[in-house]
């Protein structure tokens, strides 16, 4: 299912620089045609179909359909990606849907920190122990006596 | 040559790569750099936020030990991975790596990941070491703790995304850089370190995909991860290990959602088409396999072979029997009304299983009318890819910890390679296997604290000549001076007798690799014949790798990725020419040595290239048990 | 719909095919016709000059009896048919064909075709039934044959080229004449007739190619013969024979050259990477095959299979020891200046096998700098085609002759099909193996002749139904619909929810025949089980192919190809699936039901769709022999 | 090895209703780019690399690469076919050069007649004897006794 564009509905991410689409694909597929200021996925081949474009963009004018030297037509998982939880609708060939709706984080974007809170157990370079540890461990850092 | 401007970044620690074990790294290695006046710098090809095999989100954490909870112990986890890898493992390492993993898992927790949970508030196992997440934007919350942590630098933290890593840079013995290009402006970076850590993944498409249509991206392992780790190394001169150990994991047929959750979750048996659990039909080979082919769990590989034996005798296709599975935890329920829910919750959870990971899966469920509770899907081999963080081991040689190490794989600082200043992590490290995604951003958080400690140890400046750096600016640009040249001697840009373009490169790669070293339609198998074939062919390949064209910038990026992935096949070719016996059958067979040979081959089969002399160089190396 | 302009072609025979079938039925037809005052017309979607398989051009004539110089009889020429085809012939249909060959090919000659002759001036055997020619301009002289018998009859010979026909035309149980369209201009024809002969070839790319990148058109058979054959008298209700009956040709490995010349004329070896001859290693299985297996020459398909084992074994590559052939050769000459003269001869001789006829397995020779007389190159089992004109059997199931046809293979005009008034010959016609190219042009004049008299004896003008027409006119011109009226709606129109294109078609059907139906990945081995996960599948594409969409007409053709290609498909897996043994090993193997089964499948499967009520049918038909 | 086309070279056949690499392809490849006035192939992967463009082309404007998937870079196998005869160059990849020349046809274009002259030996449209024969066989058309 390599990704598509559906051409009414990009607006090119109103020309800024870099479109949603092209900032956040892994293999660098989505191109922004400056001419039309649509956006066009320019390797379908090699698309991954992760749904990253699709979930990104702004004006949801991305889709996926399934590759199609195997996948029958006529079906499709649409996401819809809020800032807890992702809900994806199912159309199946048949043309029955289903919906799931799942967690997907569950702190704010943005605020997160490093270190979580907790507390350093060592300011040694040399040890093996990590800057979080043993409090992210729970227990101390073992070791096997050589 | 190409009118690129070049870029000079000074660094104290270069990150390459911003996936899980560079994030880790870059969460480590920010604490110590803060601590002592350092300055760390992370280069990803792509956005951090959907970089690497974790773009898609994962619906498991594979690497869980319990150790507060006294669940397992990291002596447990050793064990096991050094079973399921055929007795191929360097326990120091599974180890080291193990013994941080939980510490790793609660800041997932506390950072937002959502992990299942049980009604006594304790994580869902999937498996022994597996527990459920629900895992869609796991790698937006690790990318988003890495680039608070360098961010926290201010301008000792730097971030470069869309830039492209092709070449180590060495000043004598050691490594002090990289070079690479931006996939989005006509710029050249040179990358000036102190020291430099590898964390640019696996590989793919080195061998031909089972699909080669349309879908041929979609391929289990990411088709953005190609290879250039192993370049990376290789190139510096790093001493590599089990670059013969492939992975090729048993997926759904054609999209390949992961199975983990249906045999472990949900318990499901795989069948023949005949009805037949191949798990229990080959006994005869199990025990061929002693003493790892009679213990619990089964390798993966050997899982692997027993399926691929029936398919090879014509007893496809092999079935996941997912109807039964769901009816089977469902009428555990005391009642019809509790059935009924647990039928919805398990349809849910199998939906999610591949929403969060492999999501054309589910397309390709809703697009036959597919309901896993009403009837089977077919599973099959994938086929191989270079993937040490999992059921492979492919990776750089790296030095184990002081405190657990012997001393014959302990010559530096942990997760050092053998070129010095040269740190790797995840994939990029080989011989511990089954690090997977906590495992490998933990080793991350190894390699990055001790690369730190290199660092304030050998505080010296890099000294990289220039006349070096130029020469591999044209030698980088070349494709599209290539391009430019001759792309208009004939009427169409892609057939032209003066130059290949990259996607043909790729599958000329492919057809070698598939037909001569065992690929799918060879059906894993191969002998000593058919790899000198192979690397007669693929010579011919390198020779005409020179000859790579590239259209613009994107291209560019596809023949250097194609490069990489060269490399990596020739270092497989070699390995598994050395290694004269069959020990993991399921990710290949030496037809011509088709047992495995203890006496033998009880050992590492590492490889070098010499920077200097141009030259390859095999050796053994032992293995040493630290935990019996 | 798309504007097209309609033309309506009346005739009184139409020839659809313009390749060497057609050609003869050309040059017989037309003498006939002039006789009898009839109209002759030729529809070729190609050029005739260059049209079919033979295009490039061949270096050996495969079929010729040397009947007048008491070389052989017909009889031997149907015995050897009979044996390599493991019983399984129509004995009428090949007398046929082999006493009029000759005839043929000594018109071949006095066209100008250069046939070797040695001293004496005789023609030079390749084997026993094989004599070599020049052939680089073969179909050229031939189609100047044809095209020279047609224009000779003025008004009443037409030829139109670059037509490719889609849909045969019924009136009621006769066939009256076929649909088609221009590719060159919009215009959509119907060619009302009294008798149709079909001679538009067989089938490739049916099956996935062992070739996936751009060498995918390399498949041995061309890639522009598409099952048009098949499709057409199909869907006109002949009943079909043979259709499990694919043929999977052994050649150089990669660019497909033949290996006739070698085996037969160079008597060179073919061994495994370990030197072994899989001729003689396996007594074993040739004799499960007996008789069969026990006579020589050795059939095709078991040739092949003995090698497959190697193959499959992890013994491969496979090698035809071209320089030992050679220096053997050169060797038996009694002095240096000789031997150095036959040398070159030799040369000269392997080069022009495949300059004539297969002209990128020379590039490849010269671009991997491999000389023949110097080192073995590897041959390699292809993939499955469908051509009942070589060593396959599929074909349309037809009358035999009345001198010689026994009353169960004799229901009609020598030649026709269970339609009246639709004959076939060439790869057309099925269970007549071995006619190649003379043999096919042969059958074409045999097929011509007896659709003159057809037309002599029920000249009675075909009634076809407007409103038919105008639903097939609007169901052919579909995919153009289909494609302008979605091309917008996404950024790209290669990736469109609303339709798919032809390439991509082609891709899922090779994919499911491949892996389902026993192709190159599979190792050629299927069973029930995988056959009907195939025809689940298959069923699914047929539904799909409804939403094929074509951009031009260029690809209005490709999509109809492939259509083509799907009912080839489908009459092959149902054949295969019905006939519960393995017979032609080497072709492919039943897992479930691995043994050759005299008592209940010495026998034709035969198979129908019905066009009233869309039904298939499938049917055993007796082996009546004629010749001890 | 698709077909190419050398851009200097070809001249579009001068701008006719069809060139002779259109006309001739037997897999409807070659299209005449009518702005540039140049053709090329259009889908490389359908190339059987039968080279009846190359050889039919009057301005020897067309070569064809090795198909870049599996043939090594550097080599050529180039005809110049005449009447009577064909001539190939073949360059190895290692820059090594062999002529071969065969001949492809003993009469002149154009020429053939059916019957090669021969004369017919039934009028019978029932008789399996065909037109040129029992003279093009060179003995009688044998059948089987039933
Ligand atoms: C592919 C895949 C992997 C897994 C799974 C399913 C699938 C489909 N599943 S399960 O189904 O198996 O179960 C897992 C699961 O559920 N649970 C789990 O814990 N792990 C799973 N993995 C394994 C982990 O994902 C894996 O172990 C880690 O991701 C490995 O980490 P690391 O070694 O850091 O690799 P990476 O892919 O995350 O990151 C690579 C980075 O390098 C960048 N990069 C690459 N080349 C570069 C270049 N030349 N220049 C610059 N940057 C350049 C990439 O952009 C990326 O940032
Ligand atoms: C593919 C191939 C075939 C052979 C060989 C090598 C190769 C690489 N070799 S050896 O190496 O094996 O040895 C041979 C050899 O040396 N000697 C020999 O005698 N025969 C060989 N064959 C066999 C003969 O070629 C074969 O038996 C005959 O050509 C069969 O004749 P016929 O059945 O008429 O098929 P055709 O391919 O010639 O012609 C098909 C015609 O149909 C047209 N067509 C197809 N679909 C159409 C449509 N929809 N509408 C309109 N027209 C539509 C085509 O354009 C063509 O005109
Ligand atoms: N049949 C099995 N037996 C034991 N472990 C398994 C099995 N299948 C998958 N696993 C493990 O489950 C996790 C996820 O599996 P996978 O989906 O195959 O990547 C990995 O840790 C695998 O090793
Ligand atoms: N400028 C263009 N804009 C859009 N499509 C094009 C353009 N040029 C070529 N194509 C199409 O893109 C595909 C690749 O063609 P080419 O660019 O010639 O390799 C073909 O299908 C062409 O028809
Ligand atoms: N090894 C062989 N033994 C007998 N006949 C062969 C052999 N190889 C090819 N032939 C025949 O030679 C002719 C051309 O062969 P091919 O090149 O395989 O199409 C056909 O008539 C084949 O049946
Ligand atoms: S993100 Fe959406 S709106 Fe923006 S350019 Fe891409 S497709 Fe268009
Ligand atoms: S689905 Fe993934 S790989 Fe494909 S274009 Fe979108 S982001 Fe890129
Ligand atoms: S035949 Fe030659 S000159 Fe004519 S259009 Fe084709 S390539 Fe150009
Ligand atoms: S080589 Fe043959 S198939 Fe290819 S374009 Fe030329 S004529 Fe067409
Ligand atoms: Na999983």
């Amino acid at each position: 299912m390599p990704s598509y564009v559906i051409t009414e509905k990009c607006d090119g991410c109103k020309g800024q620089d870099k479109t949603a689409c092209m900032y956040i694909c892994p293999n660098d597929l989505m191109v922004l045609d400056k001419e039309r200021m649509k956006s066009y996925n320019r390797d379908p081949q090699m698309c991954w179909e992760c749904m990253c474009c699709v979930k990104i963009c702004p004006q949801q004018a991305m889709d996926v359909r399934g590759y199609a030297d195997f996948i029958p037509l006529g079906a499709s998982t649409i996401p819809l990606r809020g800032s807890e939880d992702i809900m994806w609708t199912i159309k199946f060939r048949d043309g029955s849907i289903k919906r799931f709706k799942f967690p997907i984080r569950t702190t704010a974007e943005g605020t997160i920190v490093p270190d979580a809170g907790l507390e350093t157990g060592t300011d040694d370079l040399k040890s093996y122990v990590l800057f979080t540890e043993p409090a992210s461990l729970g227990c101390e850092v073992p070791t096997i006596k050589k | 040559m190409a009118n690129f401007e070049t870029v000079v970044v000074n660094t104290d620690l270069l990150i390459v790569g911003g996936g899980m074990s560079a994030c880790g790294a870059a969460v480590e290695a920010s604490y110590w750099a803060k601590k002592h006046g350092l300055k760390v710098t992370l280069v990803d090809k792509a956005a951090m936020d959907r970089s690497g095999a974790v773009a898609m989100g994962l619906s498991a954490i594979n690497l869980y030990i319990g150790q507060a909870a006294g669940d397992n112990t990291v002596e447990d986890y050793v064990r096991y991975v050094r079973q399921d890898l055929m007795g191929v493992t360097r326990e120091d390492l599974v180890y080291s790596i193990a013994r941080h993993v939980d510490s790793t898992v609660h800041l997932f927790e506390k950072w937002g990941l959502p992990i299942w949970k049980d009604k006594d508030g304790k994580y869902v196992h999937e498996g022994r070491w597996q527990i459920m997440i629900n895992g869609e934007s796991y790698k937006i919350i690790v990318a988003e703790a890495a680039k608070n942590s360098i961010n926290s630098l201010g301008d000792k933290g730097e971030i470069y995304e869309r830039v492209f890593i092709v070449e180590p840079l060495l000043d004598g013995d050691r490594c002090v850089g990289a070079v690479g290009f931006s996939v989005r402006e006509n710029k050249f970076y040179v990358f000036k370190a102190k020291a430099v850590l590898v964390g640019m993944g696996g590989a793919v498409h080195v061998f031909r995909p089972r699909s080669t249509g349309e879908g041929l991206g979609r391929s289990w392992y990411p088709p953005f991860n190609t290879g250039s780790s192993t370049y990376f190394t290789l190139k510096a001169g790093a001493e590599m290990t089990c670059q013969e150990v492939r992975f090729i994991p048993v997926r759904f047929k054609d999209a390949y959602g992961p199975v983990g959750a249906w045999f472990l979750l949900f318990k499901s048996v795989a069948t023949n088409a005949f009805g037949e659990d191949y798990m229990k039909t080959h006994p005869d080979v199990l025990e061929q396999y002693a003493p790892y082919g009679m213990t619990k769990p089964i390798p993966a590989n050997l899982r692997n072979h027993l399926g691929l034996i029936d398919e090879r005798a014509g007893l496809g296709p092999i079935y996941m029997q997912t109807a039964e599975a769901i009816q089977r935890l469902s009428e555990e329920m005391p009642d019809e009304k509790q059935r009924k829910k647990k039928l919805k919750e398990l349809e849910s959870e199998a939906w999610e299983d591949f929403l969060d990971m492999t999501i054309s899966q589910a397309l390709l469920w809703a697009a036959t009318n597919t309901r896993p509770e009403e009837k089977p899907s077919e599973i099959a081999a994938c086929e191989p890819y270079f993937i040490g963080s999992h059921s492979g081991a492919s990776g750089a040689w790296v030095s184990g910890p002081e405190d657990i190490a012997p001393p014959e794989y302990q010559w530096g600082y942990t997760n050092m390679s053998t070129v010095k200043g040269l740190f790797c992590a995840g994939d990029a490290s080989g011989a511990s296997s089954h690090k997977f995604s906590s495992g490998s951003f933990t080793e991350g958080r190894i390699a990055g604290k001790s690369a730190i400690r290199f660092i304030v140890e050998n505080n010296q400046e890099p000294s990289v000549d220039d006349a070096q750096v130029e020469a591999l600016k044209e030698r980088i640009l070349k494709p599209l001076d290539l391009f430019e040249q001759f792309k208009g001697a004939t009427t169409d840009p892609d057939v032209n007798p003066n130059y290949i373009r990259p996607k043909q490169f790729m599958f000329r790669l492919q057809k070698i690799m598939d037909e001569y070293a065992g690929g799918v339609s060879k059906s894993f198998t191969t002998n000593k014949h058919l790899l000198e074939k192979g690397m007669e062919l693929l010579t011919m390949l390198k020779e005409d790798s020179e000859k790579l064209a590239a259209e613009n910038l994107h291209e560019l990026m596809r023949c250097w990725e194609n490069v990489h992935r060269m490399w990596q096949a020739e270092a497989h070719i070699r390995s598994v020419m050395f290694r004269e016996e069959t020990r993991w059958p399921g990710y290949y067979i030496r037809a011509d040595f088709p047992n495995m040979d203890q006496e033998n081959w009880k050992c590492f089969v590492n490889c070098k290239w010499d920077p200097k002399t141009g030259e390859w160089e095999m050796c053994k190396r032992p293995i040493i048990s630290i935990i019996d």
